[in-house]
């Protein structure tokens, strides 16, 4: 077997990072922590998108970096911090389910996650093809954690996470969408954070609190 | 139509009119002897009717024109009744007018304008004895049909004069599905003509009267109508069961040569039948009002097994 | 001007317009000025594209045909109407005391430019922007359906938001996948997500990575449909919401999303083993159908009652395309904008009733025959229309759908039959003690518009007995396209 | 008339119709136009329309083909000799039922006559529809167009919560009825896709196919047709609806189903099975039976009359699966007997039915009143509408000489010839049906005894009833014109024979007309005067001379003298209205003989009770067997189903996920 050349060693080390990172949110209880965590899964992603782009020598990934940068590792972790003390969050995050559980969840999907992707990859003429299997497994484990969180701002970090995994998806098995979809992307994850930002506000204001299992009153009876 | 067809239709009709009363008093006649009782005269219905017609009408206050009206109906009713069913001959002018179902319907329409009538005065009785003579009637019906289903698979037709011409005038044959029709006949006739086991003519106790409770609030004409069209009824219903089970000796023509010995036959059959009526009436308690749809669903059973009978062992035939 | 960009571009200018100077005097007429634009523009655009045929826009950035011209021109009208019914709906709230006037401010920008969001879905060629308009879409409802700002409405928003949102991910990954397997054939050339040049080479996409996609865009575009079992946001954020912004939620957002899975589909179809996206579109519409009429029968909510309808109807249209051909395409296409008439009408007629009564709850709703035959009549038709009844256009489109499917997929009939027969059981039992018998309900401050009840049963009414040839010629165009 | 086609004239009868209904919308509120000028109008077209029908018997089939309806199917119509017995039927009835109509509202009571106006005259432009309808789209919307109009003339008194919900069951029973009818041409036309109705006469089913349609066609007709067990919507919607729509729905919509049993079973479907005869027949006697004995016991006029139209329905389908038998065995001669019988009862059948109801109808509106309970002696007061409502029940009750004992008659000649039939449990089992036949209309005669005795004789058993004054003139013609078709019927059966023979002549290829016809106009003899006759003329004739002729000779012999003196009673002295039967009591009999069949909840005074009352409530037994069942089966369904809605988010992101998973998982391309 020939060795990798070093580009795709990294590109396999960061998408390694990210699936790590997205287990240690699924195990994280403390929600500061948790949006620290989201930080440095976006710094991640933006480090793996910046060595795809060098590798393919795709100019508009740089600016997917950038953006990534921007959004993901700054200005979003930022809000939620602003958020988590603005809102004096202090609890601890409690789970539906305990941890150890979770992770097993969480192994089950990763494995789910690796064989879904398993044909796809092999198909997959770009140098990040493997990645593929680890961003839908960290989609997955996005997805685990928005059921499990019963408090809103990890809800919402959960759904955060999930379109970190979308990206790695988009930059390691494609080269990144079109520059326009990206952007408009952006936008709508920019402009869905801030109407969270009210809608938290506003929750806490009738609620007292924000944890959405005050938020269980409209069922079927 | 001919003249000699008119006269001997118009002769059934006066025969029936003239006989029908006698046969009353001769049943009742019997039915003193069998009591240990001295009879009435055998002309007593006439007098009756006579004294009858003869005094005034005394309605109910609250007496619609339905009320006075009924009795004719009842009264025209039967007679075309007897217009149709064979007494002496078969070949009557009117006698495609009805077949044996039309019969049974004629005789429905009589009991519905009874029934009514005896509603329309509103008294606790006349409503009483209109609901049991519905009910009598619902009973009998089907039983009546179901006789004469059998008695018409035999003839292949439902026409009174075809089948008195097949059982009378056809090849001898020995049909037992006719016994089964015959006895489920004498029960309907039992029940249709008030006489006890299902009703008593001759009693006005008050809870267990049927056609007595319908007729109480009649007087002068109209009752005597209604008593003339009850024997009529007996009639009609005698001489059906005699041309249906015992139809020998009615004559197939409407010459004066057929009729003639046809007539000693049918007073002899009226006679036998009338006694043996008086004798089921004297051995024989009336029954409860509710032991009724026994008695008449007996008929019914006995109706159908002729009918299965005569499906079973005579379709060969 | 193009008329495509007027189309677009009236209801995004006036939604900024409206969301800096809403609390102005003039912003409800301009409101309604933009609608009544709105619907010129697509009507112009409509009669354009029927005259010369399909066409592209900004390059290829926007392709219009037969298919979604039509959702165009239905969405525009649409919009019009509910900006006629809202006009004296909000007054009334407002009256009530339950908005206050920057609430009305947001809500007319907000609608403008939900109006431009699904505008833009139905015009682009890009599939990648086709999710961004569909993000966009949820985004500015969000804040509508938590307009009365009440712990129901909070909690139907947030839900709302949630599920949409998680759902539009899982699309944004079908969405990738199918970027992924359209560059291998198409190259990196950035037209890769453009539906023109997918349609003419989707017979040379992957199978796996397409039918992949195709299950993550269902599922994804699919919660927005409101298919079960991701439906759950659905009557929540109708029933909380303002009642013209559920008769859009109902009448336009389900059918843009339901839209783009028939662009998808159509892909999806060409590259992977015949049936296969149909069947899952068939098995989804019946789960749906069959769940949402018995939920039906349950219900105290008028809106939540005709929410649970609406799901109903998207598993019977997504039953239709699933199972394609012309004749199921063509009687999916027309149920749709029966639908989306209907229903939309029937949320008129319910936002007024509602108001009279001061409730939405059902058992309070008594009598309207009584106070406003208008209403009541306007309620009673088209709860009867919705149920299928002849010879209103929701009849015409199930006979062909239940004709077909007896031809086609005969086991799915009893299945569609018991869960229509639930369903008018369930919704007729509830809406007729409403309508009729007495009642005690006080007079509006604003005079209802009853207008669009009727312009849209008339609508219904006449595509039930008689539909335009050009009408027909439309549909049977798209029904072809969609294979 | 050349170039002008009896069909284009049913058009313009329905296009009259709508006009005429949309011009009440006019001045709903006058009471004035809508009663005086435009029913009139509606009943000219009607009796226009039903003359149509008439001239058109015994032309060859017509068609035409109107520019609406679905792309590809526009509306096929067309004018057979079938649909053209019913359309004389609807024309005729309608008629009467409209100059009624237009006597029977009053200023400032109920629903604006303008709307009322307006729907009933949708109903008939509906109805009419159904019976030209060609292709399975017209059919439908003109079947569901029917079933509104008539929903929404039910409900036009909603202030009551029984007639709304009575609505209810109606609407709900002739949906299911109609998605049974959809399901049924769409099996007929599936394998062809062809959906008119000229397409499935060409097609050849399997038998299996053709059976499943059968039924299909028997439950969705049936249920409109108030066959068991979908009967229950007649006895509670026929009296919650206005006289003259209970009139209409069951003189004339009812036949619409029949209608439509028999354009399929006989021309549609091809070959009939001899078991399809055997189903139509047990559920028909069934209902008959059912029908009957619920009508005897009930205490609401207009619910005993709609329990007897399911009887008299029952009778219907009795004959329609007699005639299916028949042509089963290739017998066509007796299925054309039968068949004939069938249609003449359907004749007679919108005729007295119509009559009773509008009956009903005009002692509710001199009364307001309609528990039989509180009626009574109305003959005193109305003796028009007495007298003519004593034709309807003698009709009803199935005697001669009017028209209910003619298609009874023919029914049971038909059964006669059953032991012919070369199969060996049928020829044994079913003139078994003929007796319960029998019981039924003896029954029947029990019911109609006890609805008019308790109405219009007897003691008035409330004071108001004093007040009540007679029907007016508009109510008296029509209820003269329906007694007068009521009579026609009962006494010209060989001229009506001769009307239906088209329509036998086209389903069987054979009819009777030729045999009625060569014994004279007099006499009925549908085989041979040997085998069965009925001069119904004769009798007529011979009980009127016999009525007139005794009369005059009793007062020419004797005397006329009448004294008027208090009822003898056996000399009880308390003869009072409450001595009289009420309806409860009247029906006892039938409750203690027929006792399983009814589910009865009593209440007995208990012994030294001093206010003593008895009550005894009748259901019908099929809600408890059937109806309630499936309500909480689906009830309990539903309770299934909202768990999935259980409010919490973390359970509805779970959902999506799963779903997710297990489409990624089990779903391979």
């Amino acid at each position: 077997m020939i060795a990798a050349p070093l580009s795709l060693q990294l590109i396999n080390l960061f998408a390694a990072v990210i699936l790590l990172l997205a287990f240690a949110m699924l195990a994280q209880r403390r929600v500061l922590a948790l949006v620290n965590l989201f930080a440095l899964q976006g710094l991640a992603l933006c480090l793996s998108t910046l060595v795809v782009a060098a590798t393919s020598g795709q100019a508009h990934l740089y600016g997917s970096a950038a953006l990534t940068l921007a959004l993901k590792v700054v200005l979003l972790p930022w809000i939620l911090h602003r958020l988590v003390r603005k809102l004096q969050v202090k609890a601890d995050v409690e789970g539906l389910v305990n941890i150890p559980a979770t992770m097993l969840i969480g192994v089950a999907l990763v494995i789910v996650a690796f064989n879904v992707a398993l044909p796809i990859s092999q198909m997959a003429s770009t140098i990040g093809r493997g990645t593929l299997g680890i961003a839908l497994a960290s989609v997955m484990l996005a997805f685990l954690m928005m059921i499990i969180r019963t408090k809103a701002i990890p809800q919402v970090i959960g759904f955060l996470a999930m379109e970190n995994g979308l990206f790695l998806a988009a930059t390691s098995a494609t080269y990144g969408m079109p520059m326009v979809v990206e952007l408009g992307i952006a936008l709508d994850v920019l402009v869905g954070v801030i109407i969270l930002g009210v809608f938290f506000f506003q929750i806490r204001d009738q609620f007292d609190s924000l944890d959405i299992r005050h938020l269980e009153k409209l069922k079927e009876r | 139509m001919s003249a000699s067809a008119a006269l001997a239709q118009f002769f059934a009709i006066a025969l029936a009119l003239a006989l029908a009363p006698l046969l009353t008093g001769w049943v009742n006649m019997c039915r003193a002897w069998l009591q240990n009782r001295k009879a009435p005269p055998l002309l007593q219905p006439y007098y009756l009717l006579h004294k009858l017609f003869h005094k005034d009408v005394v309605l109910a206050r609250g007496a619609s024109p339905l009320f006075t009206f009924a009795p004719y109906v009842v009264f025209g009713c039967m007679l075309l009744a007897c217009a149709i069913i064979p007494t002496l001959s078969t070949d009557l002018p009117f006698a495609p007018a009805a077949d044996t179902i039309a019969l049974v319907g004629l005789f429905g329409l009589a009991r519905l304008f009874i029934a009514l009538a005896a509603m329309d005065v509103g008294t606790g009785f006349g409503m009483l004895g209109g609901r049991r003579e519905m009910l009598i009637g619902f009973l009998a019906e089907p039983a009546l049909l179901m006789v004469i289903f059998t008695t018409a698979l035999i003839s292949q037709s439902t026409s009174i004069a075809t089948i008195v011409d097949t059982l009378a005038r056809g090849p001898f044959a020995i049909y037992p599905s006719l016994a089964f029709a015959g006895v489920a006949f004498a029960f309907v006739s039992l029940a249709e003509n008030a006489r006890v086991p299902v009703d008593n003519p001759a009693t006005h106790l008050e809870l267990t009267m049927i056609h007595e409770a319908m007729v109480l609030e009649y007087s002068g004409r109209h009752l005597a109508l209604i008593e003339w069209a009850a024997s009529l009824k007996l009639f009609a219903y005698s001489c059906l069961g005699l041309a249906l089970f015992f139809p020998w000796g009615i004559a197939g023509s409407d010459s004066l040569a057929g009729l003639l010995p046809a007539l000693p036959a049918l007073a002899a059959k009226l006679a036998a039948g009338g006694a043996l009526l008086a004798l089921v009436e004297t051995v024989n308690a009336k029954l409860r009002i509710f032991r009724a749809p026994e008695f008449l669903g007996s008929a019914f059973l006995f109706a159908v097994l002729g009918l299965l009978v005569r499906l079973l062992l005579e379709n060969q035939a | 001007m193009d008329a495509l960009v007027l189309t677009l571009a009236i209801p995004l200018a006036s939604g900024l317009l409206l969301a800096l100077f809403g609390e102005r005097g003039w912003a409800p007429r301009l409101n309604l000025a933009a609608s009544l634009g709105t619907f010129l523009a697509a009507a112009l655009l409509t009669v354009e594209v029927v005259a010369g045929g399909p066409r592209f826009a900004f390059g290829e950035a926007f392709f219009i045909d037969s298919m979604n011209v039509f959702f165009v021109a239905l969405t525009a009208f649409v919009g019009l109407t509910t900006s006629i019914f809202s006009g004296p709906y909000m007054r009334n709230e407002r009256s009530h005391g339950r908005l206050t006037a920057a609430r009305l401010r947001l809500y007319k920008s907000m609608f403008q430019l939900f109006m431009f969001t699904m505008l833009a879905a139905l015009t682009t060629n890009n599939l990648g922007i086709l999710w961004v308009a569909m993000e966009a879409a949820t985004l500015t409802t969000v804040l509508l359906v938590s307009l009365y700002r009440t712990p129901a409405s909070l909690e139907a928003a947030w839900k709302y938001f949630i599920l949409c949102g998680v759902g539009i991910a899982q699309a944004l990954f079908g969405t990738i996948l199918l970027y992924f397997a359209a560059e291998r054939v198409l190259g990196e050339t950035g037209n890769a997500l453009l539906w023109t040049h997918l349609v003419s080479v989707r017979g040379q996409l992957e199978p796996v990575v397409m039918a992949l996609s195709f299950i993550f865009l269902l599922v994804g575009y699919g919660t927005k449909v409101g298919l079960a079992p991701l439906h759950n946001w659905l009557p929540d954020a109708h029933a909380e919401g303002p009642t013209p912004v559920s008769a859009v939620l109902s009448g336009l957002l389900l059918n843009v999303a339901l839209y783009a899975i028939l662009r998808v589909k159509v892909l999806a179809d060409g590259a992977t083993a015949p049936g296969f996206a149909g069947d899952l579109m068939m098995g989804f519409g019946l789960l749906t159908l069959l769940l949402a009429a018995f939920f039906l029968s349950r219900q105290k909510d008028i809106k939540r009652l005709f929410a649970y309808s609406s799901i109903e109807h998207m598993g019977l249209i997504t039953f239709a395309f699933g199972m394609g051909g012309p004749v199921a395409n063509f009687a999916g296409l027309l149920h749709m904008s029966m639908h989306s008439l209907t229903k939309s009408a029937i949320f008129f007629a319910v936002g007024h009733a509602a108001q009279k009564c001061g409730t939405q709850a059902m058992e309070d709703i008594r009598g309207l025959m009584r106070i406003n035959p208008v209403i009541g009549w306007g309620l009673m038709l088209g709860t009867l229309a919705i149920l299928g009844l002849p010879p209103f256009g929701v009849f015409a489109s199930e006979f062909m759908i239940l004709t077909h499917a007896m031809k086609h997929h005969p086991w799915a009939t009893p299945v569609l039959l018991l869960a229509l027969g639930v369903a008018f059981a369930a919704i007729f039992g509830k809406v007729q003690p409403m309508v009729f018998g007495d009642t005690h309900a006080r007079r509006l401050p604003h005079a209802p518009a009853i207008t669009p009840v009727f312009v849209h049963l008339a609508l219904v009414l006449m595509l039930g007995l008689w539909m335009p040839p050009y009408l027909v010629r439309w549909f049977e165009e798209a029904a072809r396209m969609l294979g | 008339m050349p170039g002008l086609l009896s069909i284009d004239l049913l058009l313009a009868a329905i296009a009259a119709w709508l006009a005429i209904g949309l011009a009440g919308l006019l001045t709903p509120r006058n009471v004035h136009f809508v009663g005086r000028i435009l029913f009139p109008l509606g009943a000219a077209v009607a009796l226009a329309a039903g003359l149509a029908a008439l001239a058109f018997l015994g032309s060859p089939a017509e068609v035409a083909v109107l520019a609406i309806g679905l792309p590809g199917l526009p509306f096929h119509l067309r004018l057979d000799n079938l649909a053209a017995v019913f359309v004389l039927l609807l024309g005729f009835a309608a008629a009467g039922i409209s100059v009624f109509a237009a006597g029977y509202f009053r200023r400032g009571e109920g629903a604006a006559p303008g709307l009322m106006g307006l729907q009933y005259h949708c109903f008939l432009a509906a109805m009419l529809l159904v019976l030209l309808a060609d292709d399975a789209y017209a059919f439908m919307v003109a079947w569901e167009g029917m079933a509104l109009a008539s929903f929404f003339l039910v409900v036009t008194d909603h202030r009551h919560a029984e007639i709304r919900s009575a609505g209810y069951l109606y609407l709900l029973i002739a949906h299911v009825g109609a998605i049974a009818i959809l399901l049924c041409f769409g099996v007929m036309a599936a394998a062809s896709g062809d959906w008119s109705f000229a397409g499935m006469r060409a097609q050849v089913l399997s038998p299996f196919w053709s059976s499943a349609a059968f039924l299909l066609a028997l439950a969705g007709f049936g249920a409109k047709a108030g066959l068991l067990p979908l009967h229950v919507w007649l006895p509670e919607a026929h009296p919650a609806a206005p006289s003259p729509v209970s009139a209409l729905m069951s003189g004339v919509m009812l036949k619409t189903a029949i209608y439509g049993l028999l354009r399929v079973c006989f021309d549609l479907l091809g070959e009939p099975l001899w078991w399809w005869g055997v189903a139509a027949m047990a559920a028909g006697l069934a209902s008959a039976l059912h029908g009957v004995l619920y009508s005897t016991v009930q205490s609401d006029m207009k619910r005993l009359l709609a329990y007897s139209s399911i009887e008299n329905i029952g009778l219907i389908v009795v004959a329609l699966g007699l005639a299916l038998i028949f042509q089963a065995y290739g017998m066509s001669g007796l299925a054309a007997l039968a068949l004939t019988a069938l249609f003449y009862h359907c004749l007679a059948h919108a005729g007295f039915k119509s009559l009773l109801f509008l009956g009903t109808g005009a002692v509710l509106h001199a009364t307001r009143e309609r528990s039989l309970g509180r009626l009574g002696g109305l003959i005193h007061r109305m003796p028009w509408v007495a007298w003519l409502a004593l034709v309807g029940i003698i009709a009803s009750a199935g005697l001669p000489p009017l028209s209910g004992f003619v298609s009874e008659w023919l029914l049971l000649q038909g059964f006669l010839f059953t032991p012919g039939l070369p199969h060996s449990w049928l020829n044994m089992v079913v003139p078994v049906a003929a007796a319960i036949v029998a019981l039924v209309a003896a029954l029947a005669g029990f019911a109609m005894v006890k609805f008019y005795g308790i109405i219009f004789l007897g003691q008035m058993r409330e004071e108001a009833l004093k007040e009540a004054r007679d029907a007016g003139p508009w109510q008296r013609a029509g209820l003269a014109w329906l007694a007068g078709l009521t009579l026609a019927l009962g006494v010209l059966p060989t001229f009506v024979i001769s009307l239906i023979d088209p329509a036998t002549r086209q389903l069987l290829g054979t009819g009777l007309a030729e045999r009625v016809r060569e014994h004279g106009w007099w006499l009925l003899a549908p085989i041979s005067p040997d085998r069965a006759s009925y001069a119904p003329l004769l009798f007529l004739v011979m009980i009127a001379v016999a009525v007139l002729l005794g009369r005059q000779l009793v007062h020419r012999l004797y005397h006329g003298r009448v004294r008027r003196a208090g009822a003898w009673d056996c000399g009880y002295p308390f003869q009072g209205p409450r001595a009289q039967d009420t309806a409860e009591g009247f029906s006892q009999p039938i409750r203690r003989i027929f006792a399983p069949v009814f589910r009865m909840e009593r209440h007995f005074p208990a012994a030294g009770d001093a206010q003593p009352r008895y009550s005894v409530r009748i259901e019908d037994r099929f809600w408890h067997w059937l109806y309630l069942p499936l309500a909480r089966a689906a009830e309990g369904l539903s309770w299934l189903a909202v768990r999935l809605q259980g409010g919490r988010i973390a359970a509805y992101l779970l959902y999506s996920f799963l779903t997710l998973i297990v489409l990624l998982l089990v779903a391979r391309p």
